[in-house]
This record gives C-alpha cells, structure tokens and sequence, in this order.
C-alpha cells in the first residue's frame, strides 16, 4: 500500500483538515455515481401520474412495486404480454455457454502463447489484440452473411459463435498477461515429469488460474449481457435475449411511455450482472492487477 | 550406465551463438559443476541436457544413447530449479508423487516412494502441506525430494541453493553432498557461488560466453587456473595480479616487480625456483604474476618454510572473524594479503609479509593463458 | 525406460501449441481481419442498401469526406476520445488515492465506484439524460434551491454536447481506472515512499513527482481499455443525445450505423468504418509493437 | 397451415396492442404467427436486423417498412407479389392513389399499407391561448403575431422536441404552409434542384429560424411525449407533431376539443401522410406464402384497420371503414384526406421516410436539424440543402 | 556534533512487541552495525531513527535533541535501503538531487552538488540514465550517492549490499569503509550478512527478538561472543559446540569431552590453562565448550605454538579454495576443523589436530550466557 499515512507524526490539526478533505471529495464523488441509479430506482417505484407531475430528482411518495411486478411477467413486448420473464432465461442460456467458451479458449490460447512459445507467437497475439477494437456495427453483415452461410442464424447457437469470438480477444488479453507472471519453470518441470501440454493446463496450469478466471468471468459476462446489437441483429422473436426484449419493452416510435415500467425493466434487466460485480467485484479487482498491470 | 556425453554441441538463437562447441564427458556418478558469470550459458546446457531447449548442432548422449530428440520425460533425468518451480496447487505429497504419477506408477506404490524420499530428506511431517506453506529450506527439499523420487540416471540442478541464506545454504549444501554420496548419481550442478562449486564437484567446467574455460577437479581449478579469466573468478578474495618481468638472477629466474611508477629501478625480485611453471619461453619477458591473498602472509616474526618476504605497507586492515584482510602496498601495486585473526596487525604497520612463490601462477599478457 | 518415439504422434506433439492456438486465432483472422477485408472491399463498391460487388473505386470516400455530418463525427471522435481519456484517467487516478489513505469502508465506497461498469448505457443512458435536461434534472433542482444561476445545459448545446458524453463516459468507466490504479498503488516499493519522504517531500509531492510517474505501464493499460471503449461507443450516444443537438455529437459508430442501415449507404457506411480503423490502427500498432518488444528484451 | 413470421417495431404499448389485435385475428384464422420484435436504436435496429436476415439468406415474411425503402427492396427482388390477394380483395378500389403509389412497384402490389398518420398538426392548449386571447393560427403570419404575444406573456409557445426527425417534421410543415403544395412537390419530392435552392426556401428557413425562438431552450433532445406534456400541462402552448400525440393525451384523460385542440398547420388545403405498411418478403414453402396472403387480407380487412387505427390514433389506409367510433381529430383527418386526394393535395411526409427513401431523408434531415440548432443563415442553409440532396442521390 | 542516542526504546505493533528495551549510544562518527536474523526488528529500529516509524517508548537522540517527534525531513539524516528504492522515473541526477530540491536549494548549486558526488562514486558518466537502465552496482551507487549529497549528520543503511553478487558486495563494502573514513559521518548499518558486520564495524550491536544481545567491537563479538546465539550467528563456518564438564586435573581445570554414548570412560580432558575464563564457580560442572574452526587445525605434524592435540578421524574433507573444511568425529561428536588449503588432509587420515584452547570459549548450559 502506498500508504504515507505512517510518516506523519502526531495527529495534527492539518491532518485532520486532509482527512476531512478526503472524505468529502469521496462522498462527493459517491453521490456522483449513484445519482443515476437513485434516479433509476425512485423512477421504478413511481407511479406515471407522479412521474408526469413533479420532479425527477424527488423522491417517491411512497413504495410502489407494481411498476416491477408488471416489467417482470405482464407487460407485452410485441404481441407477446409475459413480461421479460421468458427472455432472462434466454439471456441465460445464450450467456453461460459464451462466457464458459470464449473463457476456456482465451485460457488455453493464452497458455499457448506463452508457455509454448513458437515462432511468430508475438504476432499471433498482437492480431488476436486488435480484435478488441472492432466496433461491432461493422461486423454485422458479414457476419450475417457467414451465419447464413452455416445455416445458425436466428439461432442461439449463432449468438453463442459471435459472443465467443468477440470476446476471445479479451480473454487472450487476460490469460496472456497473466501467464507471462508464472514462471515458466513449473512448466519445465513438469515437462521432466512426464507431463505433456494438456495435462499441463489442467493439473497445474488452471489451478492457478482463479483469479483471472475470475476477470475473464466477469468481463464476458458483462459484455454478452448487456449486449443489443447481436442480439438484436442475429435472433428474433421468443429467442431474443433480455436486452433486446428490454429494449422492445422501453422504446417505442409513436406510442406512450411508461417511465416506471421503463426503469423498472432496466432493473430487472440489469440485476445479475450488478450482483457480480457487487459480489465478485473484490475478485475482479484483485484479479485484474495479477493479470493486465505489469510492473 | 548413466556416463553423460555432451560432444561439440552447439546452441544459437537467431544469430547468437550461446553455446560455442562445448564439450564435457561425465563419468557415471560424478558431480560437475558449471560455474561461470551470468548470462555465460550454463542454464542453456542444463536446459539442452533436460531436453527442454533443443540442440542446434553436436550430440547429447547418456551413456551411449544420443537424446538429442528423445522426450524430456523419456530421458530419465531430474532436474532442480533455482525458483523451485513446486506447483502451487498440489500438496507436498502430491508434488513429489506427480512424476510417477504421469507414468502411470500406482498409487500405493507413489505413497510408498514418497514417503521413503520424505523420510530421507526430513520432510515427512510436511507432506500435507502447499508450497506456500514452507520456508525456503523446506522447499528446497521438496524440489530435491520431487527429483530424487523418480531414481534418475542424471540430476540437474540449476542454482537450487541461490535462493537461501547463507546458513541454510551452507546446510543444503551438505545435504547435496550426502545425497551425491548416497546415490551415486551423475549430478549436473549450475552455480555462479564458487564455494559452492569448489566443495560440491568432482570437476568444474568453467564457462565463459558460452564455450568451456576450463573443465578440471576444484583443487586444480583453484590452484591451476587455466587462464587469468578462471583465476579472477574463482577465489574469495580474489587473486592479485600483478604485472612482472622474468629476469635472470644467480642462475634462478626470478619475478621483478617494478615497484614506480617514473623509475625501473626500484624493484623487488621473487625467486621462481620451487615454482613449477614452464617459464622457458619467457626469460626477460613480461608476465602476469597472480598470487592468491593466501600466499602472502604473516606469522609472527619468523619466515615460514623459508619464503621470501617483502616488507609492506599496511594500509586497511579488515578482520574477516577468522581471518584479517590486509591491503598492503608494494610501491604502486595494492596487494590483498591474508592474515590469521590470531595475529595483530594494525593500520600503518610496515611488516615483512611472506610469499609462497611456489603456489604463485604466471599468465601471458596478451593471451592470457596460464604459463 | 526409452520407449519408443514414433514419428507421427512425436511429431503431432510438437505441433499441440500451434493446433491449440489455431481454432481462436482462425476464427479471428476469419471473423475480425475477414470481415474488415470484406468492409474494405465494399467501401469500394456502388453499395446502397445491400452488399453489391460493382466496384467503383473509391468514390464512397469522395463522398464520405463531402459529408458535413461525417467531419462533424470524425473530429468528435477526437474531441470525445482525448478529453474522456484523460479526464477518465484523472479522475480514477485521483480517486485511487483517495482510496488508498486508509479509509474505513473502502470496499464498500469502490463498489459504488465500480458498479457503472456493469451496467450497459442503454439503461442508465435515460437516467442522465434526465439528469442532465435542465427543465427536468439537476439544474432545474439546484436552482430550486436557490442558486438561480447554475447552469448545466450541456446537452442542449451544441458546443457542449460531446462534453455531456464526455461525462457520463467518464462516470462508467472511472471506476474501473479507479480499480487499475488503486491496485497498482498497493505494489508500489515502499522504501520508494520513505526514500522521498526522508528527501522532504511532502505526500502530494511524493504521489505527483514519485508515484504516478513511475506507473507508466498502468497508464498505458489505461489508455488502452478507455481507447477501446471510446471508439465502439455507441449506445452512449444513442441514449443520451441521439448525436444531438442536430448531429454536433454524433460519433463515427453511430455515423456508420446510421449510413448502413437507416440511409442505405453501405459503402459510405464502410468507408467511413475502414476510415475508423485505420485511426485504431495508427494509434494501437506501434503501441503494441512497442509493448511486444519491451517484453522480448526483458 | 399459414404461417408469417412478422418483423416489427411496434414493440409496446398502445401499437403493441393494436399488432396483438391483428395476431389474434391471424390466428383465429388458423395461422401462425410468429412475433419478431425490434425496437431501440433510434429505429435503426430493425433496419439492421432486416438487412441481416436478407443477407442470411433467411428473410422474415411480413416486415413493417414504409415509403419508397419499399420500391428500393423490391428493386433489389427481394419482394414477393400481393396481386392475387389486391384482386380478390378489390384494393385499387379502396385505396387512395397516394397509397397505391407507395406500396406498388412495376404495377404489382408488394406491401399492405396499415394506416395513415398525418403529420401536419398543431396540438394546442385552448387555455393558454385564450390568456393571451388568441385561437389556433390559420396562417404562418397569424402563428408568428401569436407565439410573440405567448413569449411576451411569458409562456413557450411552441414546444418543441429537439431531435432530428422533429426537427425534420416541423421543417416539412414549414415547407409546405410557405412554400405551398407545389413548392413542396417541387423540391421535397422531385427533388428538382432550382426549387430547392430557391428563394422560397430561403423565406422557409427564416421561418425555422422564427420557430427557434418560440422554443424553449432546453429543446434538444427531448423526446415527443414529453413536449405534448408540456402543452397539457400549460407550460406551452403548441405542439407541431403527427396524430401520435393523441395517445399522449388519451392516455391523460384528455378530451379533443376541451382540453386540447388539433388543427392542421397553415397550409393551402395540404396533408402530409405518413404511412405504415408491411412489406412481404420472398419466402420459401406454401405455407409462408399462404400466411402472407391471409395476413394481406386480414390487414386491410375493414374490421382490422378499425381496431387497429383506434388503438393507434391514425386513419384507416382505405375506404369504407365504420367511423362511429373515431374521434373527431381522427374524423377530421379522414375528412381532410379524403379532399386533399381529391384535390392532388395529398403529399407524402419527408421526415417520416414517405416522400424519399433513407439517403435523400437523412440529407434533408441533416440541414434541417443543422440548421435548427445552429445560428447558420437561412442563405447557407439552402445551400447546403441543395448540396446534401445532390451529395445523396 | 552527532552522537545517536537510544534509550529505552520500545516498538510495539498492536500487542506484539518489537522492540524491547533497546539502548545504545553512539559515538560522532561511529559504525554500527546492526547484525541479526531475519525479522529481529533490526530494520524497525532504523526506522525509528529514520523517523518513518513511531517511537512507542523510549527516547531517540541526536546530539542533545530529543527527535522521537520531529519529521524525517527535519532529522538530518540520510538512508539507503537494500532496494535501493530510486525513483524510478527519474534520471539517475534527478534522484540524486531530488533531496536537495525538496528542500529549496537552487539549480545551480544542486548540480555542483550532484556533479561533486558523482564523481566521488565514479558515476558520473552515468548521471542522464534511468535507474532501470543500470546495474546492480551502479544502483547500490546511486542510492548511495542520494545519501551522501545532502551532507547529513547520520546515515543509515538497511541490508544495501544484500542484492548484490558476492564479488560486487566485495567491492561495494570497500567503497563504504572509504567513505565513512573520509566523511567521518555517524553510520548506522542494518545486515544479517557477519563479514559485512565484522569488517564495516566500530562496534556491532547483536539483536535478536527484539533485544540486544552484546553491543561490543567486532573483535571482541568474534572472540569472546556474549552468550550461544552471538557466538553461533556470527563465524562461519560456525562455531563448534561441545557439551563438557570441568575437572581438576594435575591443578589445572580441564574441559572433559565423553566421547562415547554409553559410558563415561572415553574421555578427553583439554587444558584451560591459558584461558582466561572466569571459572571459579563451574568446578566439576557442565559447561559448553565453544570451539572456531579455526581453532582446530592441522600443520604438517608439529603441534604449533605447543597447543594440545587430539587424534582425529577425519570424516568428510571440503576444500574451499584457500582452506579446506574437515569434518571429524571425535567419538560421538562431529566436529568442523578447517586446515590451511596447502596441507593435504583426505577423507579417512586419521590425524592429530592440534586444539587452541586459550581462545575456546566456554558458555553456561542452562543460560547460555558466556562463562
Ligand atoms: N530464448 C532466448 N532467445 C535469445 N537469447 C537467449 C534466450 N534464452 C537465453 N538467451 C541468452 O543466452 C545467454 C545464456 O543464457 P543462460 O540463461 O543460459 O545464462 P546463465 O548462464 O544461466 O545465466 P544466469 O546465471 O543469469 O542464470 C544469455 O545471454 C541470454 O540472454
Ligand atoms: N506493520 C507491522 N505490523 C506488525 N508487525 C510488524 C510490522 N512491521 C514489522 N513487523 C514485525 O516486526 C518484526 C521486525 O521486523 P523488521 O522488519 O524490523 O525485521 P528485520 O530485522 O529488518 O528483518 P529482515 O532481516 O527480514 O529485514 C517482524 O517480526 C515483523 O513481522
Ligand atoms: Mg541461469
Ligand atoms: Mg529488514
């Protein structure tokens, strides 16, 4: 810890001003980061009269969940009325394979990469990188051509395929950096030991890796979650996943809106991925310093 | 049976030659060290041994199988890093058996092996615990515990003891020696410590950017050195080198020392008749006088076994516990001298301190080889 | 002990890292370098409203560079992208050394702080939106209560609203600068932080003079996640002022999207996503030539 | 049995609910439907998952595109052909030229259009102008002495939503009370480049550049229903905005006539149209094109168009639909509708992707919103509309 | 003008206590080196004097002025720590005179002063370089020459030769005696590392668990070492341990050595006739007999100095260059001997190694403490 704190002797007037100092630019900074979220919630628990009568920053007269209940299983997005209920098990189930692939390659490329080192590894990776940088409006057609062309488009299938490979560049970013900190006399050793690549990777190479893992969880999921542009792009109908079915709820071109539901369905739709970073986000930190910070 | 051969070989990566036509021939069970600066190649041998780097050109051979392309696992050598490399996920227990494990040695049979390697190294009672779990003694062991467990023809040790204090290293050090003895293994042992070196090994090769220096038993390493690069590197305190003229004197050639800098005149002659070096290319040449701080001494008052003296200026006194370091002036020369702790001297003195001439190396100016 | 090595299998063996690697790297070059190939052919071709492979040389960029609202998005790019970096990078920064004074419930305070990063802008895009509305949001608040002057009609002005993205970029991803940093502090060689004080430098000196310059690697991750996420912003706009007022911030994202698929522009569309590649790649390749490189020498 | 799979983005709320009408009718009829959503990003992302189906190779069978994007798809063959359902069903007898324009290429019909907003309203609040003692304006002077004697009292008198297809809307109503119905045709639909450049634009873009300081300023960005709060509320006076709003209002509990008013922006007798429709996609297997037939019928059956144009707040696209249960707002436009085709005053909306396909109405929608939000001159501005236009063709 | 103080002090971190009771008195211009194992608060007290710990009890002084509260900036003291701790991102000028810019000296003069330094250390071809770009030497300088600008009172120094190879410390250690000779500074020198202690020191203070054990002169440590733990942390080899009883024989006490486990019969009775230990209340009572290595030697047959001899089997033989290290047994003890390298002694001879009993120490078995 860069921790200063030590130097200064007796508790002094000035420290406590610095203290005071402190404090007071975090909180201000904490209510800089919640506002939305305060603005978010006391939105969801309004009811519409509420929300078109006064002010957007005053609090709720009172704990209205109906606007919740109705998000979740009644409202209708298109024609169906079942609430985003259906479409977060789509998100599920589109989400935990990606995120348990595009994990489990990055991992092993990753390990390849650095372990293995061959000739041209350097590049390899370098390519892999940019991959981070394609914005994913341009990879639409094509990928909706190439989809066509192996016969998954609208499929969850498709989903998986295209979050697996946009997500490989992060997660060979991930385990890459944090490989490059295990010595590679573990894996020299157990080359004497008679332990080939695979074996390798699974006895002693991922037992090391929780933290990362950790990272790459995270992230992925982050990402495939909140995904709409493929979502949206690459499946229809009852196969779309919460975001997309979200946003069905949320926007609308020429029809009334209902601000309480709104909020509410950003909730509901929000809620698993801020409960791993709520959670986990510990590990995330952690985990991050062991794998993207060098030096 | 387990004689190790390594013939002309050769390492480049790229264009850079780390290896320069090396070659050492190890009888079975005997214990080799490498000893060189860093970065001189000695990790790249023991890595081209293990088969974990491959060879770029020459042969590898234990006993009279070449394994240049033979698998690491199949060539029946262990190796000890200078990191340990224990895996951090497995118990003690499970890193000493994981060599038998991947060949497919049973588990009743692992349990057995390793407990008899943990017993022999004193680590029973740890068995159960992770690597991170340990101090550094006590790793140290269970890298050497995971080596020996497998019975290998061949042992590698790549600095398995830089990592340890100097107690514990003196410790481990024994320990290495006992267990040469033990198991009479051919043993490959990388260091750049040379007491390390000059206790352990049947022989050293000394390495130098790559290609051998010299490859002979420590007392000749340190007696003999090949050349004034060996002589420098081994020996605590280092050899002094001093810069001589052989002359002729009463029929003996002697060492002449020009003690100014301005003047040839002031100059102190050291008799070479006991010494045994081949001096008959050089009369009237220059030569490179190399004395080690031992063989300039002194015992109270009187000459030992008859060796010339030189009366010197002391000029820093360095109490080394059982030894004092003098520094001593002989004109423009500074001069390291070695005293007992027993006897007093002090700074400023001026005493007769005696040479043993005949332990003194000679080395060629320009080529720097041994004469 | 020698068994015996056949060739086949002995060969395959020595080729598992490159097999290994093979499936993700094919399925980039396929997916990634495949596509941009494809774009960049389009980009050269009479394309309107689907793909067509008449080519036309580079006639969309004559008229891609004609485009007012193209220029308007090229240079908020630029704008958005330099001022959110730094700002972002000032902000986490100074956040993960206020964390790091030892405060008492600094787990709690860095999920407030990191909690925007798991939240996708389509769902908090509305809550700023509001906020940042005058008649609706905090300004309308504050001045209720008396300071009838203050101001924040960022997203209403034209010169101001690539700002209004600037911010609520900044408050997503502060958090997560916040997180590389405060991690990066707590590796920092304590006898450093004693060397410098015993010179009499004071704290603020020693972070500003000592620490922070001596975390150049984090910077450069840094730079390099906040880059990524400037450049696929999107949704950001799209939330929170639908490029507007007019189109003042519109982002090359958002002009692309807009061109392919509103305007029936495709090749105008993938001229101007090859344009905004080729700005990644001025900056990411020597970036990661020099990384690679550093790692190679030690 | 039939089948449609149905891309839209009536995702929710009162349009979701007049789809939902229509879908229960489809399956009363022994189809399938199958409901694909779209909504969100700006509108575009329907127009992207379009496109990637198309290329997939694997179109949906009914898909809600409007305007001349129609031609430009069954340009590109990818629309199958409605004559056989338009024959038995009588369609060129019901539909209003204007219409059949829209939803016929090379003389065949390829899309079932489903209702006609009107875009050129004013919706006003009948209170706040009465403080100031003035009506509905009828003519763009008479709107201009009003919205100064609302300012000056110190209410906005024109509220307004600052995004760019607002923008465009007020723009295009502009044009067409100024300019009048020729002008209009001129340049907003022939695109005829004299015309566009002309003077009479010049005087449309200094009117713009009146209507900027009717609006409050926290304009930009908002979206349409919270303007039409405003008017509700007293806070404005006015709202340029298509029949949509009348939901907002509805859904208040507002009453037409009482609490608000809907009139038609100053123009000589014009009506700008904005209409919904869907479009039916080549489809492999009878049983898809079985169920683009029968939701083809069932669309402009006069049953559906009633329900559905209720729920939405437009009129129906074809003759002879009950009127009893329309509003009089919804009264008024069928009336207007009816003389306007007659007079060939009847006009496709710019803004809303009528008149012009996506280029040419994001080129016009560009100027207009760069105009709007920036001090640009009324002179400059004409250029660079004549530029844009010409730049997107 | 700065003598150091300790008194008292006390460190406590939470309930554990650190520091117990440490007193020490510095001399102007004395060397003192701290010596103890790793974690006995050696570096803690530095800090304490550095000012970047608190002081829990007891009082630091410098001069005659109290400093337990005064800012480190404020002390006017000087520290090298074993990581160097350079500024990183600084050249190797910049962190020289950093120091002297915190405290508002101008440009100029800061560059004279860098200037001057650089050349003392022989750095200053190296003065626009980053710390990374420079070698472990070249750094030990640079944290040196960071101290030495601001011309402080007191230096302290934590371990700042430990990262360093054996020839390198050699060096490094050279340079330190040379610097303090010509600053006559105050130093106080943190090490676990005994020659660094034994051949830096004025005096040497001993701490373990907190506490020190002797405070004496290096000599005087070496030779007559306060209790068990100094006389067996510091010598290496280390010191001979041997449990004894002490008879009267011919009036002459003698230390009696069993040799066998079984019975009392196999003896060895060594003469302290010449020691000058205070024996008076040990009569007929078991003591520890602490004997050096060096105390126990071999010299081609005849006793030396007519010391007493013991027939010896040598058991395992190491040379180390200038010495060879014998490990004998005598009867049940083992027993480390070391022999001058030019004496040949093999693995087997048995030998009389003749014992020289006047410097042996002899320690109290139940207090440890020296007799
Ligand atoms: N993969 C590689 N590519 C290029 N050069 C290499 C590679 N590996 C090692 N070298 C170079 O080969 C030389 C020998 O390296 P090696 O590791 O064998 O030295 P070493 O004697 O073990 O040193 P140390 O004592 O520091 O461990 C060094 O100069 C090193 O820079
Ligand atoms: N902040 C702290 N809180 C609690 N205990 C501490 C703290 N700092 C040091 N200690 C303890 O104080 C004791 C002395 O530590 P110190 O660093 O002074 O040892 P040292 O003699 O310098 O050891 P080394 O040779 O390893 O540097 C150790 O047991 C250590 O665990
Ligand atoms: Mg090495
Ligand atoms: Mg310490």
């Amino acid at each position: 810890m860069a921790n200063i704190d030590m130097i200064t002797q007796a508790p002094t007037p000035s420290r406590w001003v610095g203290r005071l100092l402190i404090w007071s630019l975090l909180i201000l900074f904490a209510i800089w980061f919640l506002l939305p979220a305060y603005v978010v919630v006391g939105t969801s628990l309004k009811d519409l009269e509420e929300i078109r009568g006064g002010s957007l920053l005053a609090l709720p007269h009172e704990l209205n969940f109906s606007a919740w209940k109705f998000a979740w299983s009644e409202a209708c997005i298109g024609v169906q009325c079942t609430g985003l209920k259906p479409y977060f098990w789509n998100s599920v189930s589109m989400a935990l394979p990606s995120v348990f692939l595009s994990t489990l390659l990055g991992a092993m490329t990753g390990y390849a990469l650095t372990k293995w080192k061959f000739k041209g590894a350097n590049i390899v990776f370098a390519l892999i990188l940019f991959g981070c940088f394609v914005p994913f409006q341009v990879v639409i057609l094509p990928m909706a051509q190439t989809l066509g062309l192996i016969g998954i488009t609208n499929t969850v299938y498709g989903l998986i395929l295209v979050h697996t490979v946009y997500g490989l560049a992060f997660t060979t970013l991930f385990f890459r950096n944090y490989y490059v900190t295990i010595p590679d006399e573990l894996v020299k050793a157990a080359t004497i030991d008679g332990a080939g690549f695979f074996t390798i990777f699974i006895r002693i190479i991922l037992p090391l890796s929780p933290p990362i893992i950790v990272v790459s969880v995270i992230w992925q999921f982050t990402q495939i979650w909140n995904d709409f542009l493929f979502g949206a792009s690459f499946t229809t109908g009852g196969a779309q996943p919460i975001m997309v079915a979200m946003n069905n709820l949320v926007n609308t071109t020429t029809g009334v809106k209902q601000y309480n539901v709104d909020m509410a369905a950003a909730l509901i739709t929000a809620a698993p991925t801020l409960l791993v970073y709520i959670i986990a986000g510990r590990y995330f930190v952690r985990g991050l310093t062991a794998g993207s910070v060098k030096g | 049976m387990a004689s190790l051969t390594i013939k002309n070989a050769v390492k480049r990566y790229g264009t850079v030659e780390v290896l320069k036509d090396v070659s050492i021939d190890l009888q079975d069970g005997e214990f080799l060290v490498l000893l060189g600066a860093s970065g001189c190649g000695k990790s790249t041998l023991l890595n081209m041994i293990a088969g974990l780097e491959s060879v770029t050109g020459g042969e590898i051979m234990i006993g009279d199988r070449v394994i240049n392309d033979v698998h690491p696992k199949d060539r029946d050598i262990a190796m000890v890093f200078q990191s340990y490399a224990l895996y951090p996920n497995m118990t003690v227990a499970k890193n000493i058996a994981f060599g038998l494990e991947m060949r497919g040695i049973q588990k009743a049979e692992r349990q057995k092996a390793v407990e008899g390697v943990a017993e022999m190294l004193q680590i029973s009672h740890l068995l159960d615990r992770k690597p991170a779990q340990l101090s550094g003694g006590q790793r140290q062991r269970v890298a050497m515990g995971r080596a020996l467990v497998r019975r290998p023809e061949v042992f590698l040790f790549d600095e398995p003891l830089s990592n340890l204090d100097a107690k514990l290293r003196l410790e481990m050090r024994t320990e290495i020696k006992r267990l040469h003895k033990e198991l009479s293994a051919t043993m490959v042992y990388v260091t750049h410590d040379q007491i390390e070196a000059l206790t352990l090994a049947d022989r050293i090769a000394i390495l130098k950017d790559g290609s051998v220096q010299q490859l002979a038993s420590p007392t000749e390493i340190y007696n003999k050195p090949a050349n004034i690069f060996v002589a420098g590197l081994v020996g605590s305190p280092p050899m002094n080198f001093i810069p001589a003229t052989l002359v002729e004197k009463d029929g003996i050639t002697h060492a002449r020392l020009s003690l100014n800098k301005d003047t040839d005149n002031d100059v102190i002659d050291l008799s070479l008749a006991n010494n045994d070096a081949d001096i008959t290319e050089y009369g009237g040449k220059e030569v490179v006088l190399g004395l080690r701080p031992e063989m300039i001494t002194y015992v109270n008052g009187a000459d030992v076994n008859g060796q010339q003296t030189i009366l010197s200026n002391v000029d820093v006194v360095e109490p080394t516990g059982a030894d004092t370091l003098c520094f001593l002036k002989w004109g423009k020369h500074d001069v390291m001298a070695r005293v007992s702790s027993a006897i007093d001297v002090g700074s400023g003195d001026q005493l007769a301190f005696s040479i043993d001439m005949s332990r003194a190396s000679l080395f060629d100016p320009q080529t720097e080889e041994r004469i | 002990m020698a068994r015996s090595h056949g060739g086949i299998a002995r060969k395959l063996e020595r080729w598992i890292p490159q097999l290994v690697v093979s499936p993700g790297f094919l399925a980039i070059v396929v997916f990634v370098y495949g596509f941009i190939f494809w774009t960049g052919y389009i980009s050269t071709t009479k394309s309107k409203m689907l793909p067509n492979y008449t080519f036309i040389g580079l006639r969309p960029y004559e008229r891609l560079f004609q485009m007012d609202r193209w220029e308007v998005a090229f240079n908020n790019l630029f704008v958005f992208g330099f001022v959110f970096i730094v700002v972002a990078i000032a902000i986490g920064c100074l956040l993960a050394i206020l964390l790091d004074q030892k405060i008492r419930a600094e787990g709690a305070i860095r999920t407030v702080y990191l909690y925007p990063m798991a939240i996708s802008f389509i769902i908090t895009g509305t809550a700023w939106k509001w906020i940042m509305n005058p008649s609706l949001g905090l300004e309308s608040v504050i001045r209720s209560w008396g300071w009838e002057s203050f101001s924040f009609g960022w997203t209403v002005s034209q010169d101001l609203a690539v700002y209004a993205l600037v911010m609520a970029a900044v408050w997503q991803s502060a958090g997560f600068v916040m997180a590389l940093f405060l991690s990066a502090l707590r590796s920092v060689d304590q006898d450093i932080i004693k060397a410098a004080s015993l010179d009499g430098a004071s704290p603020a000196k020693i972070y500003l003079r000592i620490i922070l310059p001596s975390m150049r690697p984090v910077f450069m991750s840094a730079v390099v996640i906040l880059s990524h996420l400037a450049i696929k912003s999107f949704d950001l706009v799209v939330a929170l002022t639908g490029g507007g007022p007019g189109y003042s911030s519109t982002l090359p994202a958002n002009f692309m999207y807009e061109m392919t698929f509103r305007r029936n522009e495709i090749g105008v569309g993938a001229a101007s996503a090859m344009i905004m590649l080729a700005t990644v790649a001025a900056i990411m390749v020597p970036y990661l030539y020099s990384e690679l490189r550093g790692q190679k020498n030690g | 049995e039939p089948t449609a799979e149905v891309l839209h983005y009536w995702t929710s709320g009162g349009e979701a609910k007049a789809l939902k009408a229509l879908q229960k009718t489809f399956k009363d009829r022994g189809g399938k439907w199958v409901d694909a959503p779209v909504a969100g990003g700006g509108g575009d992302a329907q127009a992207a998952v379009l496109r990637s189906r198309v290329l997939a190779g694997d179109p949906p069978a009914a898909v809600q595109i409007k305007g001349p994007n129609i031609k430009e798809w069954a340009e590109a063959g990818a629309l199958g052909d409605l004559s056989a359902v338009a024959k038995a069903q009588n369609w060129d007898g019901v539909l209003p030229q204007a219409i059949k324009d829209i939803v016929k290429y090379d003389g065949k019909y390829v899309a079932v259009p489903v209702n006609v907003h009107r875009v050129d309203w004013i919706w006003a609040n009948p209170k706040v102008l009465a403080k100031v003692g003035a009506k509905v304006p009828t003519t763009w002077a008479e709107f201009n002495e009003t919205a100064d004697k609302l300012k000056a009292a110190g209410i906005v008198p024109l509220a307004h939503g600052g995004q760019p297809w607002q923008d465009a809307t007020v723009f295009e109503t502009v044009v067409l009370g100024i300019g009048g119905i020729d002008f209009y045709r001129k340049a907003l639909v022939e695109l005829d480049e004299e015309a566009l450049g002309s003077d009479t634009m010049v005087k449309v873009f200094d009117q713009m550049r009146k209507m900027r300081g009717y609006v409050d300023p926290d304009f930009p960005g908002r979206d349409w229903n919270l303007a039409t709060g405003m008017v509700m509320r007293g806070e404005a006076a006015m709202q340029i905005m298509g029949d949509w709003a009348k939901g907002e209002f509805a859904a208040a509990g507002k009453k037409p006539g009482v609490d608000y008013i809907c009139a038609s922006t100053p123009s000589d007798g014009g009506y700008l149209l904005n209409s919904d429709s869907f479009a039916m996609f080549n489809v492999k297997g009878d049983d898809k094109a079985k169920g683009q037939a029968l939701l083809a019928e069932l669309i402009l059956s006069e049953d559906f168009q009633e329900t559905f144009n209720l729920y939405k707040g437009s009129v129906p696209a074809r003759t002879g639909v009950k009127r009893d249960n329309f509003d009089s707002c919804a009264l008024k436009s069928m009336d207007d509708m009816e003389a306007a085709a007659k007079s060939n005053k009847l006009l496709g909306s710019v803004a809303h992707e009528i008149a012009q396909a996506g280029a040419i109405r994001g080129a016009f929608t560009d100027v207009a919103t760069a105009h709007f939000n920036s001090d640009m001159s009324s002179e400059e501005a004409t250029k660079k509309l004549v530029e844009a236009i010409k730049l997107a063709q």
